[in-house]
């Protein structure tokens, strides 16, 4: 057991750095971008009274490394401050723009599950054949296609084609669940269709390397079917390896895809994030990257916890956990 | 005990690859009597593995049976659909295969590995196939089967795989096993127990065996009838005993001799190193090993624990010891590659050189032999000039016999004994005092290992550089050394000159090695063994 | 082999699941019924800031705010300024004392009902926050519903800026909870989704509002608010371009107006070359202002002279109309005489984010070339444009619009030397002196004689180059009434309501 | 040994990346009309004889546009890459090779770099060199070393334990000159899968920069800014996104079909 702790130990250790050095780039960020906050906020025709009013009520004025430090220690006490452009605590926004986010992300994982893994295991069986060529192109083109482009076809053919597509139609979970699964389907799919290709290459390669080894032999030579050993052998085994690659997809698609929110007007982290850079609002960048940070040593984390659960091998003290 | 029928009748069997166009199987035709060990020797890319492969029907895509048959049971094996062959396989034909290590699912238990066969042919209760699989590791050699079937492949050593896949395919007592290589890549000591194994099986289960191997001495002691293949034809065939002593056919003489280096042939000599003289590498209580676990806590892994031992200048001495008793470690702390604990070793900076085993891996592939040649000199920033460095470099390659042309080769181009014979050109260029050989000859076939072993006696003899030459190869040792040591767990349990050690062992470690050496590769001048 | 047949035809149906899911799901459509009550939803692509009125600048927000607030005055939508909850104002001779009669019985929306006091309480409060009204010397209360506004200095038209909010003593937080007197009141505001008011029942003109609640969605850009109204999920979209409210379909009407906006391809004055009057009139001359607002906004825009917009009314002067129409011999000539024969090299600094502006700086430098100038084009972000070029006014040439009050003396009032607003450094005494006297003369017609005066020296002195006043366009839903257009950023819903109602 | 005959990838590869390159060569020479005359008359015209690929919003013909486009994505695409193989290589060997202390740092920095918003990054770049399409290159570089850097890494820690290394190493060989010379030769060609990768991200990112005003400044565009700017007129022209796509989609299929030629030789 001893041994687990260490091991949860160095991660949280490694988050609060990451944390550090994240925010450390924000605040060097900050001291160099041009641009005041309070005169973003009021426009070009403010008085300078009115701007100097503004900065003293949103304490722009005291030099920035103050500002920074109350700031981390905010952090760590679970308070991320005001943002300075909606006047709202940052952590509320963060949340409020969650379900958005957290419903793209997992959607468009179980689409780069659902299509990625079945045309991986029919390409990788006949290697060379027809249906590998033609899943292996359709991959790389799926992979070529900018994402808004992606985005604006598929509303124009599913408006052409059936008429109205819930586009817009943004509906909170907590009002009507499938109506928000509904209206989230078409986004999660043009997000998720590079994340697609890239899975399905990975995926292809790992099957590839498992099917030549030699305990897919030994299963041969016991008279098991091949459809029998792809199940019971060689995706078990490349499943492991294929776990590090979805783990970078959902910390990618974690941080929110600001295009896709954009074309289909979704209010997701994407788009909360440009406008905090827009308007040059500390806090609120700083709330969002740390949030950042935290998602991917997170998915990292839970990554190495089912690759221990999948492979004995990495487990230190043998059989049990 | 050899029933007269036959098991297996294999008529005029011919394979070609589409690609290639070449037959790798010209009409040959053999069988198995019902209890019958028949060896299949040759060397590698006779066809000997095609030939089981087509028996059970698991031949590569683009491999083509132009003709023959293979009868089984009365019917023709090459007839059946593979769904047909599927009830086959495993049933009554079980096949193992010569990597024990990679031949198991990893993620799966050992009982799930096994309860496969099962489940594939009969559908038997859980209880019933528990207590099958517990009775069968039992008869393969386990003790504690209980707690085995719980064990994962990665935290059973090389022999207790194999055991655990012999016991794969006997579980459904098949008629015939096919064992394809099944000890070259194990140690002496658990080939040995290995092949018991299967010879006790074979008579309880009156299961007959096709034995495949490239090592004709091993084969002579196990098998009862011996076919040697060339190129896809079978040359010889006879029962064992007498094709090992008085090989009529040309080829299979020529096998024999390759496979058992006899020492008399390469009369090596050695330069008769001097008590006073000073020594090559003196190591005083060296304690070493290796240090896991990340920042906050080190785990020490102590493997070497107070170990001295010195080598005279000019003297071949001899390490040998089972794997896993610290060779590896110990020539790691000598060539100052980790740091050991404790105790010292003589600073060999500059003035070692070392000849590793495997030939593919020790020349860096993406550079020229000149530049492999020229890159000590650079290390230690010795200036030469440009036509200097090529002298140098030409006189190293004509010292270990191989000629100029091959300067502005890359080692892809070159075969395995080459590649080695440029490594030790490398560690010449510096003219070093002390050369250590780590298993030098195991990954190469006889032939060019007998000529490395030539060409290192010969520099110790014209340079006087002493030569730690470590293998698990006492015929090698015997031959080749002056003085050995014994390793055992971390420590040297025993060492003198070659000839009373081998001949006179004391401790039991070097007896256990002997005794292997002697049952494995039987020794024509038998009486040269102690026969207490 | 048969293995891979299965596994094909397994992915194929998982596939054509996933389409059918989404067929069914979406043939629900939401039908709209009579009885509800009536909503309109607005597309807005700006995210609202604040709410409170003393303290909001943005135009996004002012555009909302005009139906949860109003002041003693107020504008409608020919421009002309109406009594709101002051019945009428006497103003002094010499301008300096604007004597209001409060409207009585005036409810604010947390029900309270609106005293002479907080006029006072307001008063004081927006003349902290807002530059205009820095001439209000005191305010008293003159009887129970009086109130008397002395100024420090004459303002003429003091009554334009008298349209400042007037808010309840009692509320604390007029951000959180916005409270005021106008038709609608604040329902709720969520960020990134929408803002939205609801009809306020006892309002002072009982005729009004006609809609119970109006929604102002949020949209990330024209192109996806142009999606959402296809799609029937947005009644009004204004500030759009006419090829895009062209695609809006035939469910929907387009209005358009002037938007009292001034496009300026500004000359920094006060930066060599254009310092010499010369350089600016050829570049007047050289410029294709037609040519231009065709290719930025399909022709949607009128041509502009000089700083003010012609919407204005009478201060406006239309003689100086057509004094610079497109003669390129003349900017040639022009350039020699100010020693550039063979033109020189500038940059036009752009914010990045305003893509008409970039578009227009693109025209304008190839319109350029044909005189010898080579313009480079620098886009920035638009917090360095406002920190770097407006405040710090380092820079030789920009494209902005510029977005005055209704009122002629603010759309001109940059172009005085003193002003904090004047950065493209024009100075001209006699523009000043000519400005000064503005605010103590009573008599409209006299004042519009001065600036008449002032566009003339202002056309002479070209201190800049004046593109257009882009069209203000706005979609709004076939079976919708009463939607007028203000030439300011306003969106007034009062009088809005379904044809069927 | 068989004649070595080349591999299809190469030759459907290699004819992909022609067209890009002709493309070009083409403007270089300045074929056809100019790419930035505006003229409001043929605003928005679909493809004809005159205008092969039709015109943009501003009445420039999009054909030139797309052909002096090509430059300019390429340039970015190449250079970046460039730049975050040079940073990611340097950082993964060094993590690699020393490991322990050194491997944690590095690798932090790299997590650290790659939840950072990008956007944000190049702002900063933006701020302190100016906007200038050199300064692009080093924010985009920047942004994808960590990927470069963890797959240098992996086959760094592979290589280093081989035979040939060690004996590099008894021979007195300086850990530097291990890693330059020994070590990158055989780690090289495990980075091209992910160079086609970087290359196709880095023409899409860099449009994506391009709505924060950076990369390449009016009126000279890469297909990352013409495709930004035609978004809007997808369903009244979209000729202006087919294209650009067009062009984007051959150069990222060239690149892949070459890379899969590498690959089948090694």
């Amino acid at each position: 057991m001893k041994e687990r702790v260490t091991y949860i130990l160095s991660r949280v250790l490694e988050l609060v750095i990451t944390l550090l050095i994240v925010s450390l780039l924000t605040f060097a960020a900050f001291s160099i971008i041009p641009g005041d906050t309070a005169s973003v906020l009021l426009g070009i025709n403010a008085s300078p009274a009115q701007l100097e009013a503004l900065r003293e009520k949103l304490g722009l004025n005291d030099p920035l490394w103050y500002r920074y430090l109350s700031w981390l220690k905010g952090a760590f006490t679970g308070d991320l401050g005001d943002s300075t452009a909606f006047g709202k605590p940052v952590a509320e926004l963060i949340v409020s723009r969650l379900p958005v986010t957290f419903g793209l992300s997992f959607l468009s994982l179980i689409l780069v599950l659902v299509i990625s893994y079945p045309s991986a295991v029919i390409s990788s069986g006949k290697p060379g054949k027809f249906w590998d060529q033609f899943f292996s192109v359709i991959g790389h083109v799926s992979f070529a296609i900018p994402p808004f482009v992606l985005s604006l076809i598929s509303i124009l053919v599913t408006s052409k084609i059936f008429g109205y597509f819930g586009v817009g139609k943004y509906v909170e979970p907590s009002k009507d669940f499938f109506g928000y699964v509904y209206c989230l389907l078409l986004p999660a799919f043009c997000v998720a269709v590079p994340k697609i290709a890239m899975a399905f290459k990975f995926l292809r390669a790992s099957i590839l390397t498992e099917k030549n080894n030699d305990y897919v032999r030994t299963s041969k030579s016991r008279g098991l079917s091949n459809i029998k050993i792809m199940f019971r052998h060689i995706l078990p085994n490349s499943n492991v390896s294929a776990i590090t690659a979805l783990s970078i997809i959902l910390s990618d698609l974690l941080g929110g895809s600001l295009i896709v929110e954009q074309v289909f007007n979704l209010p997701g982290l994407g788009r909360l994030l440009l406008q905090a850079i827009g308007r040059r609002d500390f806090p609120l960048i700083s709330g969002i990257v740390f949030y950042l940070a935290a998602m991917m040593v997170i998915v990292y984390f839970l990554a190495d916890i089912l690759m221990n659960l999948c492979d004995p091998r990495l487990r230190k003290n043998g059989g049990n956990i | 005990m050899i029933y007269a029928d036959y098991i297996l009748e294999v008529k005029d069997l011919s394979l070609d690859f589409k690609s290639e166009g070449d037959k790798i199987l010209n009409n040959i035709s053999f069988n198995i009597r019902k209890g019958e060990i028949l060896g299949l020797i040759g060397n590698s890319g006779c066809g000997k593995s095609m030939t089981a492969l087509s028996i059970l029907g698991l031949l590569p895509k683009d491999a083509r049976i132009l003709s023959g048959q293979v009868v089984f049971d009365k019917n023709d094996l090459l007839e059946k659909t593979d769904r047909q062959m599927r009830e086959v396989r495993g049933k009554d034909i079980g096949m193992i295969f010569q990597e024990p290590y990679t031949a198991l699912d990893p993620l799966k238990t050992v009982y799930k590995n096994l309860e496969e066969v099962l489940t594939e042919h009969e559908d038997l209760t859980r209880e019933v196939r528990r207590e099958m699989i517990g009775k069968m590791l039992e008869r393969v050699g386990f003790e504690n089967t209980g707690d085995i079937m719980k064990r994962y492949p990665h935290e059973l050593s090389g022999g207790q795989r194999q055991r655990v896949l012999i016991a794969g395919a006997c579980l459904l007592k098949p008629k015939l096993m096919i064992a394809d290589e099944p000890t070259s890549s194990l140690d002496t000591v658990t080939s040995m127990s290995i092949l018991e194994l299967i010879k006790s099986l074979c008579a309880e289960l009156r299961m007959s065996v096709l034995f495949i191997s490239h090592d004709l001495s091993i084969v002579g002691n196990f098998c009862d009838r011996v076919l040697v293949m060339k190129k896809g034809n079978i040359v010889d065939s006879g029962n064992a005993f007498d094709l090992l002593y008085n090989p009529q056919n040309p080829y299979t003489a020529e096998l024999l001799s390759n496979s058992r280096l006899d020492p008399k042939q390469l009369d090596l000599e050695f330069n008769k190193p001097s008590f006073s003289s000073e020594c090559a590498l003196k190591v005083t209580d060296l304690c070493a090993g290796y240090t896991s676990g990340n920042g906050f806590r080190k785990e020490r892994k102590e493997i070497i624990h107070n170990l001295s031992f010195k080598i005279l200048k000019g003297e071949v001495v001899g390490l040998i010891g089972s794997s896993g008793c610290g060779k590896t470690t110990l020539t790691r702390a000598i060539c100052g590659l980790i740091r050991p604990y404790s105790g010292t070793v003589t600073d060999t900076k500059g003035k070692l050189g070392v000849v590793f085993q495997d030939p593919i891996m020790c020349l860096n592939p993406a550079h020229t032999v000149m530049w492999h040649l020229a890159e000590p000199l650079r290390a230690n920033k010795i200036k030469m000039s440009k036509d200097e460095l090529k002298k140098a470099a030409v006189d190293a390659l004509v010292s270990v016999g191989l000629d100029e042309n091959i300067l502005g080769r890359h080692p892809s181009q070159l075969s395995g004994g080459q590649r080695q014979r440029v490594a030790i050109a490398m560690c010449l260029m510096l003219n070093p005092s002390l050369i250590i050989a780590d298993e030098p000859l195991s990954a190469l076939d006889t032939s060019s290992g007998a000529r490395i072993l030539k060409l290192l006696s010969q520099i110790n003899k014209e340079r006087g550089t002493s030569i730690l030459l470590i293998s698990h190869n006492l015929r090698v040792v015997r031959a080749a050394t002056t003085y050995v040591l014994v390793m055992d767990n971390g420590n040297i349990v025993e060492d003198g000159p070659t000839k009373n050690v081998l001949s006179h062992p004391k401790t039991e470690v070097t007896k256990k090695l002997l005794l292997a050496e002697t049952t494995l590769h039987m020794n024509p001048d038998r009486q040269q063994f102690m026969t207490e | 082999m048969k293995a891979t047949k299965i596994l094909r035809t397994a992915a194929v149906a998982v596939m054509c699941l996933s389409l059918l899911f989404s067929v069914a799901s979406c043939s629900k459509k939401a039908q709209k019924s009579a009885q509800e009550p009536t909503s309109v939803t607005v597309g807005i692509t700006q995210e609202p800031g604040l709410f409170d009125p003393h303290l909001a600048v943005a135009a996004g927000d002012k555009e909302i705010l005009f139906n949860i607030f109003e002041g003693l005055y107020k504008f409608s939508s020919d421009g002309k300024l109406q009594p709101a909850l002051a019945t009428d104002c006497a103003i002094s001779d010499d301008c300096k004392e604007f004597t209001f009669d409060i409207r009585k019985d005036v409810k604010f929306h947390d029900g309270s009902v609106m005293t002479a006091d907080d006029v006072i309480f307001s008063t004081n409060r927006a003349k902290e926050n807002n530059q205009a009204l820095a001439s209000i010397a005191s305010v008293e209360k003159v009887g129970d519903n009086s109130v008397k506004i002395t100024l420090s200095t004459p303002d003429s038209e003091f009554l334009t800026h008298a349209t400042y909010a007037i808010i309840p003593q009692s509320v604390a937080d007029q951000n959180k909870t916005p409270v005021g007197t106008g038709p609608f009141k604040f329902k709720e505001y969520v960020v990134g989704q929408y803002v939205s008011i609801e009809k306020f029942a006892d309002y002072w003109d009982s005729s009004l509002p006609y809609l119970d609640e109006v929604v102002f969605k949020i949209c990330a850009d024209m192109d996806s608010g142009l999606l959402e109204l296809q799609n029937g999920n947005i009644d009004i979209f204004p500030h759009m371009t006419k090829d895009k409210a062209e695609m809006a379909g035939d469910k929907f009407d387009i209005v358009t107006g002037s938007s009292n906006m001034v496009q300026i391809f500004a000359l920094n004055n006060a930066v060599e070359p254009f310092d010499k009057k010369e350089v600016r009139e050829a570049i007047n001359f050289a410029v294709d202002k037609q040519e231009l607002i065709k290719l930025t906004m399909d022709g949607a825009g009128t041509e502009l002279t000089t700083g003010m917009n012609p919407i204005i009314g009478d201060a406006y002067d239309k003689s100086i109309d057509g004094t610079y129409k497109k003669d390129l011999e003349k900017a040639k000539s022009l350039l020699e005489q100010a020693g550039y024969a063979d033109g020189f090299d500038m940059t036009i600094t752009v914010p990045s984010n305003y893509l008409v502006h970039v578009d227009t700086a693109v025209a304008i430098a190839d319109q350029l070339k044909e005189i010898g100038i080579n313009a480079e084009i620098k886009q920035v972000d638009w917090n360095a444009w406002l920190s770097d070029v407006y405040t710090g006014r380092d820079f030789q040439s920009t494209v902005i619009c510029l977005t005055p009050d209704y009122a002629p003396m603010s759309e001109i009032a940059r172009y005085h030397s003193q002003s904090t607003d004047n950065f493209i450094n024009y100075n001209n005494p006699e523009v000043d002196k000519l400005m000064d006297s503005i605010p103590s003369t009573l008599d409209e017609k006299e004042r519009n004689d001065i600036y008449h005066q002032i566009l003339h020296i202002l056309v002479e002195d070209s201190c800049s180059c004046f593109i257009q006043d882009p069209y203000e366009i706005t979609v709004v839903n076939k079976d919708l009434e009463g939607y007028e257009l203000y030439p300011m950023y306003i969106q007034d819903m009062s009088k809005v309501k379904f044809k069927s109602a | 040994m068989p004649k070595k005959k080349i591999s299809p990838y190469y030759i459907v590869g290699g004819a992909f990346l022609a067209v890009i390159i002709i493309a070009c060569i083409l403007s270089l020479l300045g074929v056809g009309p100019s790419p930035l005359k505006t003229n409001s008359a043929d605003k928005l015209l679909p493809p004809s004889a005159s205008h092969l690929m039709g015109t943009d919003n501003m009445g420039r013909d999009l054909f030139a546009r797309v052909l002096s486009a090509s430059k300019y994505t390429l340039l970015i695409s190449v250079a970046g890459v460039s730049v975050a193989l040079v940073l990611g290589t340097i950082a993964g060997m060094l993590a690699g090779y020393f490991g322990g202390i050194w491997d944690r740092i590095i690798m932090l920095l790299g997590n650290s770099i790659m939840c950072f918003p990008g956007i944000l990054l190049a702002l900063m770049a933006v701020a302190v060199w100016g906007p200038s399409l050199f300064n692009v290159i080093w924010a985009l570089g920047l942004v994808f070393a960590p990927t470069f850097a963890r797959v240098y890494r992996t086959e760094v820690i592979k290589i280093k334990e081989r035979d040939y290394i060690l004996n590099a190493k008894i021979l007195g060989v300086k850990p530097l000159r291990i890693i330059a010379v020994h070590i990158f030769p055989n780690a090289f060609t495990q980075i091209i899968p992910a160079v086609v990768i970087g290359l196709a991200n880095m023409t899409l990112s860099e449009s994506a920069m391009s709505y924060i005003g950076l990369g390449v400044q009016p009126p000279k565009a890469s297909y990352g800014k013409i495709l930004s700017d035609a978004q809007s007129y997808i369903s009244t022209a979209p000729w202006l996104i087919i294209f650009p796509s067009l062009m984007l989609v051959i150069y990222i299929l060239g690149l892949y079909f070459i890379s899969e030629g590498i690959r089948g030789d090694r």
